[in-house]
C-alpha cells in the first residue's frame, strides 16, 4: 500500500517536471467529484466512475496556487508516511502555516487546505488515510472477532475492555485472524449497544456489536466494509429519525461528501430498523405514546432526505414519508419505556434481533 | 404643540353658541404650520433657510444670472427653554422687485394661477412668505424686504403681515438710492434653535452646492463660523419652457378654471389651444366621445357637457404623451462639475437618460457616480438625491434609488461591496410631478417607469466606473502577476525537488514567458495570493 | 396625482410674466387634498365616511340627544380604472339647521374661531365640507342637504361650492313640510372605491361603537349588506365644558387675537378675564415681570409691550395646572358598556384615571381590559385605541400604550400570554391637545406623563382580571389537586414497595388529609401535573 | 459499592414509608448544590460542604411530583444496579415514557428527568454513574500500564490497538495490576497525542498518554484522579484558548456542574501549556504567525472566564488576561508548523515535554 501510494505521488510530481523542463506551464489532470463523474447504484452505492476531468495548470495565479499548493501537500503526505506518521486535517492546514508561505500558501482559512485534501485524493485516486491524513476515531468493536493491528499484536474485539476494540483511523493496517460472530450489528447509539454486551447477547448469541456513536465514521465504514468482504453478514440498526435514515444509507451506499472515495460503502448491510412497520404495526406499535415529536430541524431534514441519491429507492422513501406524514420520531431507547424493570430488556433485544436478522440476512440466533 | 383651537376647520354645526368666521389661508398656515415644515424651533429655524433660500435660487435663475446668495443668522437673544431669537438676513442678486410688487411678493400668502404647466422647485413649498410668517407669529417682529432693478431706486420696506385678513401691513417704507444691480434682501426674526438644526442646514446648503454649481453661497452661522460654496461655472441650464397641460393631467376643477379662463369661441377651439397633444383631429374624437358638437359655444357648456368632456378626455387613449421640454434636468456636465466641486473625486461620471413619462407626467433622470478624492467608504451606500434641483436629505432608504442601488450586482462592475468602498451615487429627478411617496416629500416612490431609468442610468455610469477601475487596476495587477509567479514556482520547484530529488527548471520557463517584466517583478508582501480552485 | 401646478404657494417672485391670485381656504385644500386624507380613492372613501360620522356624532352631541346615524353607500356607475361612481347619504337625528345656517354649514370651508377651550374630536379633520367638496370635484355633481329644527319646516337645498371664492351656491331651494323631530341628512355623489376600503370603514364604525356605546349606527353598504351597530344605553357622558386658555398654551398671534376680542378696559382686566388661573395677585405678578402698570389701558398697548407680556406669560412659573373640567372623558361605565356591547367578554374592567398634565395641557386616561367571550387569543397583542372619543385604527405597535402593555410583566397578573390568551386592552385618552406622535394623528407619542397614567391604569385593570382568573381557577384547581395527589401517591407506593418490599399505607393518609375531597376527586387527564423543582 | 448503593436507597424510601405510615407527608432532605454548598480551595478544586439542606415534600404537588420521580428513579436505579446494567440519561428519560404515568411523571422534555438525575446524586450523596447512570464514554489511555477491567480481564494498555484503552464510562471498576509510566500527560487533542504515540514517545519515555479528545468526559477525570491516587504524576496538555483553560482547569479542580460530586478532581495535576510565556518568550516565540484569532465565541467565552471559580487563581488569570489582550490563540499544532517536515517532530515534542515534565512535576524522562 505504502509503495504504491509513494509511487503515484512521485508519478504527479514527475510529469510537472517534465513540463516544466519543456518551457512549458505544468498541467495536472484530475476527475473531479462532480456529479457527472459520480454514479448511484443500488446494489452498489455511490460509485466513482470518471467521464469528464478537470485541469490544473501553472498558466494562471489561481491555478497555479493550487497546483503548487497540492505539490507541497504530496511532499508532506509522502514525508509523513515514510515516517510513520499520521496527521489530521488540521494539522495539514498548519503545516502550511509556515513564514515563507507568507503571501502565496499561507492559508486564511482550513476550508482552503481542506479542499486541497480532496483534490489529493481525485489526483492520487486514493483515500487521503492512504497518505496519512485521518480524522479522529470513532466507534468500538466487540465480539468474538480477533485481530492483528498495525503494531502487529493480536487482539480480541472481546476483551479489550467493556466498549470493545477501538477501532483505528485507518482499518485498513488490520488483518483479521479469526471471527466468530455470526453477524455485525452496527448500532447508531452507545446507550442500548452498551446495555447489550452488559446483557451478554454478543457471547450468547454469537454476534458483534459494532457501536457507531451517531454518523458512521469513515474508519468505521471502511472497518465494516473489511468485516464484509470477509463474509461478515452485517445489519444496521438505529432510530428512526430522518437523520439515523441517513446514518443507515451511508453505511450501506458511501454518502455523496465521500462517493469518490472507494471502500466506504458496504452494499450487502441491511437496515434492520427501527422502521416504520415496527411502529405502525410491529414490534413497538402498543407504545406509540412513546414516541417523540420532530423537531424543525429533524423535519427540515427529512424533505431534504427527499432529494438524496442514497434514500430513492422506495423502500427508503417510504420511511422518510412516515416523518413528513406522522412528524414524529422513534429512538433505540424505546426498549426502556417498554421494558422498565431491567429484567424484561434482554427477552425485548433478542426477540427483535432475532426477528430483524432471521428476516433481512436469513440468520438465526 | 398648540392646543387643539387650532385645529380650524371642523365642519360642525354647533353655530348656536359660536361665532363663525371665515378663514383665511395665512390663517389656515398660522393653524397648521406643522405640515409646512414649523412644528418645532429646530425643524423651524432649517425651513427657514431652506425656504428662503429655494426662493432666492428662483428669482436669480428668473433673472438668468447665476444665483449668489449671502445668508447669515444671528442669535439675538438667548431663551432658556432651548429656543433663542433670532435673526436671518438673506439677499441675493435676483430679479429685483418695485415698490408696488413687495407687499404682494411678501405680505400675503399667496399663489401664481397660471394656467400652464412648468417645472418649479417642488417641495412642499409654502415660500418664503411663511418663513416670515412664521418669524412674525414667535416674535411678534416686523421683518424686512429691501429690493430693486437695476437702476431704479431702491426700496426698503418694514412689513408685517395681518393674518386673519391675509393682507400686507407697510409700517414703514424707505427710498435709498439708485441701485447697481438688481437683488432683494430679507432680513426677519424669529424663535429658533440652531445648535441641532445645523447639521440638516449645511447638509442642505453642501447638497444644494452640488446641484446647482452655478450658484455661489455664503453662510454665516450664528457662531461667526463662514461656510463658502463658491461656483465653479457660470454656465447655468437652459431655463424650462412653459407648456399646456396634457389632457391626462388635470381634473374637473381644473377642467372648469381652464374653461373660464380661455378665449377661444368654440369648445373644439378651447381643446386646441387649452390643452398640448390636441390637434383638429384628436379634438374632433374627443367630442365625439362626449357627445358634443364640435361647434358648440364655449360659454354654452352645460354643467353635463362639461363632466361628459371630463369623461371623454379620460377615455381617450391615443394622446401622444406628454412635452417634457418643460423639463430642465441639469445635464450631464453641470452635474459631473458640481459633483467635481464638492467632492473633489478621482473619477465621475454622469449621464442623462432620455425623457419618459409615467402616469402621464414626463420626467428625466439624470444619475452619476463618483470615485476616489474626498470620497471615503462609509460602511453605506453614499448616495445624493435631487428632485427638481433640490436635494432630499432624509429616508434615503426609503428612496426608490436606493432600493435600485441594493439591488444591482456590482461586482459585476468589478466593486467588491457598494458599503465599503470609496463610491458615492447620485440620482436627480425632473418633473412636473414628482412622484413622492409622502406628504414629507422626502423620497421617491418606487414607480416601475423611474425605477428603469434609475437602473439604467446608474449601469451605464457603473459600466464607465468599471473601466476606470480595470486600468487603474491592470497596471498593479500585471507586476504583482510576475511577482506571484516567480514565488509559486519556487514552491512548485522544491516540492518537486523534494518528491522526486531533482528540481525542474522554473527559472528558464518563467524568463521565457515573462520575459523582462519577469526580471523586475517587484518584492511587497500580499496575503491573498489567488483564491483556491 | 396632481401636476406640480396644485403646489400652490410658492411664494416666488417672478411677477413679471403671471398674474397673481389670492388664494381661499376651500382652494388651499383643493390642491392640497391629500393631507386632508383624499390622496386617492380608497383613503377618500374612508374619509368621506369617518368625516361626516363624526360630524353627525358632533352634531346629536351637541343636541344633547343619543346620535342615530344612518349611512348608505351606493355604487351609481362602475368605471374601469377601479374608481367608481359613488353616492353617501347620511342621516343623522342631530340639531337641525335653519334655511340661514345650511348654506353657511355646509357650503364654504370656515371654522369656529371661539377665543376658548374646549375638547373635541381632535381628528386632523377637515369637517363635513372637505368630503363634500372632494366629492364635488371629483364628480363635479352638487349634493343636497336637507334639515329641519324640530317643529320648523325642513329645507333641502341643492349647492355647490365656489372653490376660489370659498362660497355656497345654492342651486335649488326646496320646503318640504314641517319636521317632527330635527334631523339632517346629506346626500353626496363621489369618485371612490369601496372594495379596499370596506375593512377599514367597517373596522371604524365597529371601534367607534366601542367608545359611543350610546349611539345607534347602521350602514348599508354598496353591496346591499347591513351593518348594524345598535347603542346598548341612553346615558351619554357630561357634555364638555368650554373653559378660558391656560395663560401656558397660547403663542403670540393668539394673544393678540384676545387683546383684539376682549372688552377688558386694563390690561389687568385682561388677563384675569381672558385666561383660566389668572387672578389678581398672578396678574400683578406677570405684569411686573412684563414692566407693564396694571392700569394701562389694553387699547394702548403697544407692539413692545404685547411682546414683554407675551414673554412674562411663558417666563412666569407659578400658575396653577390648567383646569380639567373642559375634558369629557368616558367614565368607567360607559367604556366598560361600549365594550360589552360589541365583544361580550366574560369579563370587563375599566378605569378612569384622575386628571394629568402634560405641556400645559389637560388630559384624562381611561383604561380597560376585557377577557374571554368574543375576544379570542389572536397572537397579538390586541389592543383597542381611542383619542377624544375616536378610533385610532392604524400603526398600534408605535402607540404608547402598545409600549406599555408590552412593558408590563403580565405573569404578575395571572396571564401567561398576552398574545396567546383572550384579552383586549382598550387605551382611551382626551385632552384638548392629544400628544399625536406625527401629522398622520394615528398614535400617541411617548409622553411620560402620559406613559405614567397608561401603566397606572393597565395595571389597575390587570389586577381586577387576576382577581377573576384567580376565582375561576382555584375552583377547577382544587378538584384536580386531590386527584392528582392520588396518583402521585400511588406511585411513591409502588415504588418504595418495590424498593423495601413493604407498601406504606398512603391510603389512610390522604384520607386523613383530604376527607371527602379525595373520595370524590375527579378523574380527568392531565398531561401537565406541576412542575419539577 | 454496590450494597452500599443499595444500602443507601433503601434507606432514602423507609424514611419515606415511615413518614407515611405515621400519617406526615412524607419528607426528604438534601443538600442542594447551590454557591452556599460549594467551596473552591486552590489545593483540592471543587469541594461539597453541604451546609443548607432543601426538602422534597409531600405536601404539595409540585413537590409531590418530584418525590415520586425521585423514588421513581431511585427504584429503576437498583433494577439496573442489580441487573448489572447501565443507562444513559436518555434512556432513564424514557424509562418515565410509560403509559401509566401520562399526567404524573410522563416528561415533557429530557431536562425534567436530567434535573431529577442530580436531585438522586445529592440525595444519595454519589455519583450517578454509582447508581447505573452513565455517559457515552470519550477517551483514550495508552503506555505501560496494566489493569483489570469490569469483566475480570487483564488489559495491557498499549496493547490493545493503536489508540490504546478506551476508557470505560464507569472506571471505578477497574484495578490497576501494574504501572511503568513515570507519569501521564493528558492531551486535549487527537492529533498530537496520536502523533506521540506513532513517535514510539510513551514506549521510548516511558510516559503514558490520555487523549482527553476535548472537554474531559467524567469517565476521564474519574480515571486520571484514579491514577493520580496510585502515585501517578498527571500532565496536562492542551491548546493555549479560553476553552482550554476550562478543559485543564476541569481536569485539576472539577466543574461547578459536577461540584457535588467527589472524586472528579485531580488537585495534584499540573498544567504544562501551551502556555504564554511558551508563545510570548518561550518555545513557539518564533512562530507567533501560526497563532490563530480569536473568534467571537472564543472573546466570550475568556469574558466569562474572568468569573470561573476554578479560574480565580493569578497563574490562571495571568494566561486568560493574553487572549483578552492580543486576542489570540496557540494550537497544540503549531508543532506541525515548526517541523512541516516529521523528521523534526519527535525531537520537538521530546524537548516540550522534558522541559515542562521537570519544570512542573520534577521529573526527567
Amino acid at each position: 500500500m505504502k509503495e504504491l501510494v509513494r509511487e503515484k505521488i512521485i508519478q504527479v510530481a514527475r510529469k510537472v517536471k517534465e513540463d516544466i523542463d519543456k518551457g512549458m506551464f505544468p498541467e495536472l489532470v484530475y476527475p473531479p467529484n462532480s456529479k457527472a463523474n459520480i454514479k448511484f447504484l443500488e446494489e452498489k452505492g455511490y460509485l466513482f466512475e470518471p467521464k469528464s476531468f478537470s485541469t490544473i495548470s501553472g498558466d494562471r495565479v489561481k491555478s497555479l496556487r493550487t497546483l503548487s499548493g497540492v505539490l507541497y501537500g504530496l511532499s508532506r503526505a509522502l514525508d509523513h508516511l515514510e515516517n510513520g506518521l499520521t496527521m489530521t486535517k488540521r494539522d495539514f492546514y498548519y503545516l502550511h502555516k509556515v513564514q515563507k508561505f507568507k503571501g502565496t500558501l499561507f492559508p486564511k482559512e482550513q476550508r482552503e487546505t481542506d479542499a486541497r485534501i480532496i483534490l489529493m485524493e481525485l489526483l492520487l485516486g486514493m483515500p487521503r488515510e492512504a497518505f496519512s491524513i485521518t480524522s479522529d476515531p470513532r466507534g468500538w468493536i466487540y465480539g468474538d472477532i480477533e485481530l492483528i493491528d498495525r503494531s502487529g499484536r493480536l487482539i480480541k474485539a472481546n476483551e479489550v475492555g467493556e466498549m470493545g476494540y477501538s477501532v483505528p483511523p485507518r482499518p485498513e493496517n488490520i488483518t483479521f485472524k479469526r471471527i466468530g460472530v455470526k453477524a455485525v450489528v452496527a448500532i447508531e447509539k452507545v446507550g442500548p449497544a452498551k446495555n447489550m454486551i452488559e446483557l451478554g447477547i454478543p457471547e450468547e448469541k454469537k454476534i458483534g456489536i459494532a457501536i457507531l456513536q451517531g454518523q458512521a465514521s469513515r474508519n468505521m465504514r471502511r472497518f465494516l466494509r473489511m468485516l464484509s468482504d470477509e463474509g461478515v453478514p452485517i445489519a444496521v440498526l438505529t432510530d428512526l429519525s430522518p437523520w439515523s435514515l441517513r446514518i443507515a444509507a451511508t453505511v450501506v451506499y458511501n454518502s455523496i461528501n465521500s462517493a469518490h472515495v472507494d471502500g466506504l460503502a458496504v452494499p450487502e448491510a441491511r437496515f434492520i430498523g427501527i422502521k416504520t412497520d415496527d411502529v405502525e404495526e410491529g414490534f413497538f406499535s402498543d407504545y406509540k405514546f412513546a414516541l417523540e415529536p420532530l423537531t424543525q430541524m429533524d423535519y427540515k431534514a427529512a424533505e431534504d432526505n427527499r432529494h438524496l441519491p442514497n434514500l430513492q429507492a422506495p423502500i427508503w422513501q417510504k420511511e422518510n414519508n412516515w416523518f413528513l406524514e406522522k412528524k414524529m420520531k422513534a429512538e433505540l431507547e424505546i426498549f426502556k419505556a417498554m421494558s422498565p424493570s431491567a429484567k424484561d430488556l434482554k427477552k425485548l433485544y433478542v426477540e427483535y434481533l432475532s426477528m430483524k436478522l432471521e428476516e433481512a440476512l436469513g440468520i438465526s440466533i | 404643540m398648540y392646543p387643539s383651537w387650532s385645529s380650524p376647520l371642523r365642519g360642525g354645526r354647533n353655530l348656536r353658541r359660536e361665532r363663525i368666521e371665515e378663514i383665511s389661508a395665512a390663517d389656515f398656515f398660522y393653524r397648521n404650520r406643522a405640515i409646512a415644515g414649523f412644528d418645532n424651533p429646530v425643524r423651524a429655524t432649517y425651513t427657514i433657510v431652506r425656504e428662503l433660500v429655494e426662493n432666492s435660487l428662483d428669482a436669480a435663475e428668473e433673472a438668468g444670472v447665476p444665483p449668489k446668495i449671502m445668508i447669515t443668522m444671528d442669535r439675538v437673544e438667548r431663551r432658556e427653554n432651548g429656543s433663542d431669537l433670532m435673526r436671518i438676513s438673506i439677499r441675493d442678486n435676483g430679479i429685483g422687485l418695485s415698490a408696488d410688487e413687495i407687499p404682494r411678493a411678501f405680505g400675503k400668502v399667496f399663489t401664481s394661477s397660471k394656467y400652464r404647466l412648468i417645472q418649479s422647485r417642488g417641495t412642499f413649498g409654502l415660500g418664503g412668505t411663511m418663513a416670515l410668517l412664521y418669524g412674525q407669529i414667535t416674535t411678534n417682529r416686523p421683518f424686512t424686504i429691501s429690493s430693486a432693478k437695476k437702476g431704479d431706486y431702491i426700496n426698503r420696506m418694514t412689513m408685517m403681515i395681518d393674518v386673519q385678513k391675509n393682507e400686507p401691513i407697510v409700517i414703514k417704507r424707505e427710498v435709498l438710492g439708485i441701485a447697481e444691480r438688481s437683488f432683494t434682501a430679507v432680513e426677519s426674526y424669529f424663535e429658533g434653535s440652531y445648535a441641532r438644526a445645523k447639521r440638516k442646514i449645511i447638509d442642505y446648503l453642501y447638497q444644494t452646492a452640488i446641484v446647482v454649481p452655478y450658484a455661489d453661497i455664503m453662510f454665516v452661522d450664528p457662531d461667526g463660523v463662514v461656510f463658502l460654496f463658491p461656483r465653479s461655472t457660470d454656465e447655468m441650464p437652459p431655463r424650462p419652457k412653459e407648456s399646456l397641460f396634457h389632457p391626462k393631467g388635470v381634473d374637473l376643477e381644473l377642467l372648469q378654471r381652464l374653461i373660464r379662463a380661455s378665449r377661444a369661441n368654440t369648445v373644439k377651439g378651447f381643446l386646441k389651444t387649452s390643452f398640448q397633444r390636441i390637434g383638429d383631429k384628436t379634438a374632433d374624437e374627443v367630442l365625439a366621445i362626449a357627445g358634443i358638437p364640435a361647434d358648440k359655444k364655449l360659454r354654452d357648456l352645460r354643467k353635463e357637457e362639461i363632466e361628459a368632456l371630463y369623461n371623454a378626455l379620460r377615455s381617450y387613449d391615443k394622446f401622444m404623451a406628454p412635452d417634457h421640454t418643460v423639463l430642465s434636468p441639469l445635464g450631464k456636465k453641470l452635474l459631473e462639475e458640481g459633483i467635481k466641486k464638492e467632492l473633489r473625486p478621482d473619477f465621475v461620471y454622469a449621464v442623462q437618460r432620455p425623457p419618459s413619462v409615467y402616469e402621464g407626467h414626463p420626467f428625466i433622470v439624470e444619475t452619476a457616480i463618483a470615485y476616489g478624492g474626498d470620497i471615503k467608504p462609509a460602511g453605506e451606500i453614499q448616495l445624493y438625491r435631487f428632485a427638481n434641483r433640490i436635494p432630499l436629505l432624509y429616508d434615503t432608504t426609503a428612496d426608490v434609488s436606493y432600493q435600485v442601488a441594493k439591488g444591482i450586482n456590482w461586482s459585476n462592475y468589478g466593486i467588491r461591496s457598494l458599503e465599503e468602498e470609496p463610491i458615492a451615487l447620485f440620482f436627480h429627478i425632473v418633473s412636473t410631478k414628482i412622484p413622492f411617496k409622502t406628504v414629507g416629500k422626502e423620497y421617491i416612490a418606487a414607480v416601475p417607469e423611474v425605477e428603469r431609468e434609475v437602473e439604467l442610468g446608474f449601469r451605464t455610469c457603473a459600466r464607465e466606473l468599471k473601466l476606470y477601475l480595470y486600468r487603474i487596476r491592470r497596471k498593479e495587477s500585471l507586476a504583482k502577476r510576475a511577482f506571484l509567479f516567480r514565488r509559486f514556482y519556487e514552491i512548485v520547484a522544491e516540492c518537486v525537488e523534494d518528491i522526486t530529488g531533482e528540481r525542474p527548471s522554473v527559472e528558464t520557463l518563467l524568463k521565457m514567458r515573462f520575459g523582462d517584466l519577469y526580471e523586475g517583478a517587484g518584492e511587497g508582501e500580499d496575503n491573498s495570493g489567488g483564491e483556491e480552485g
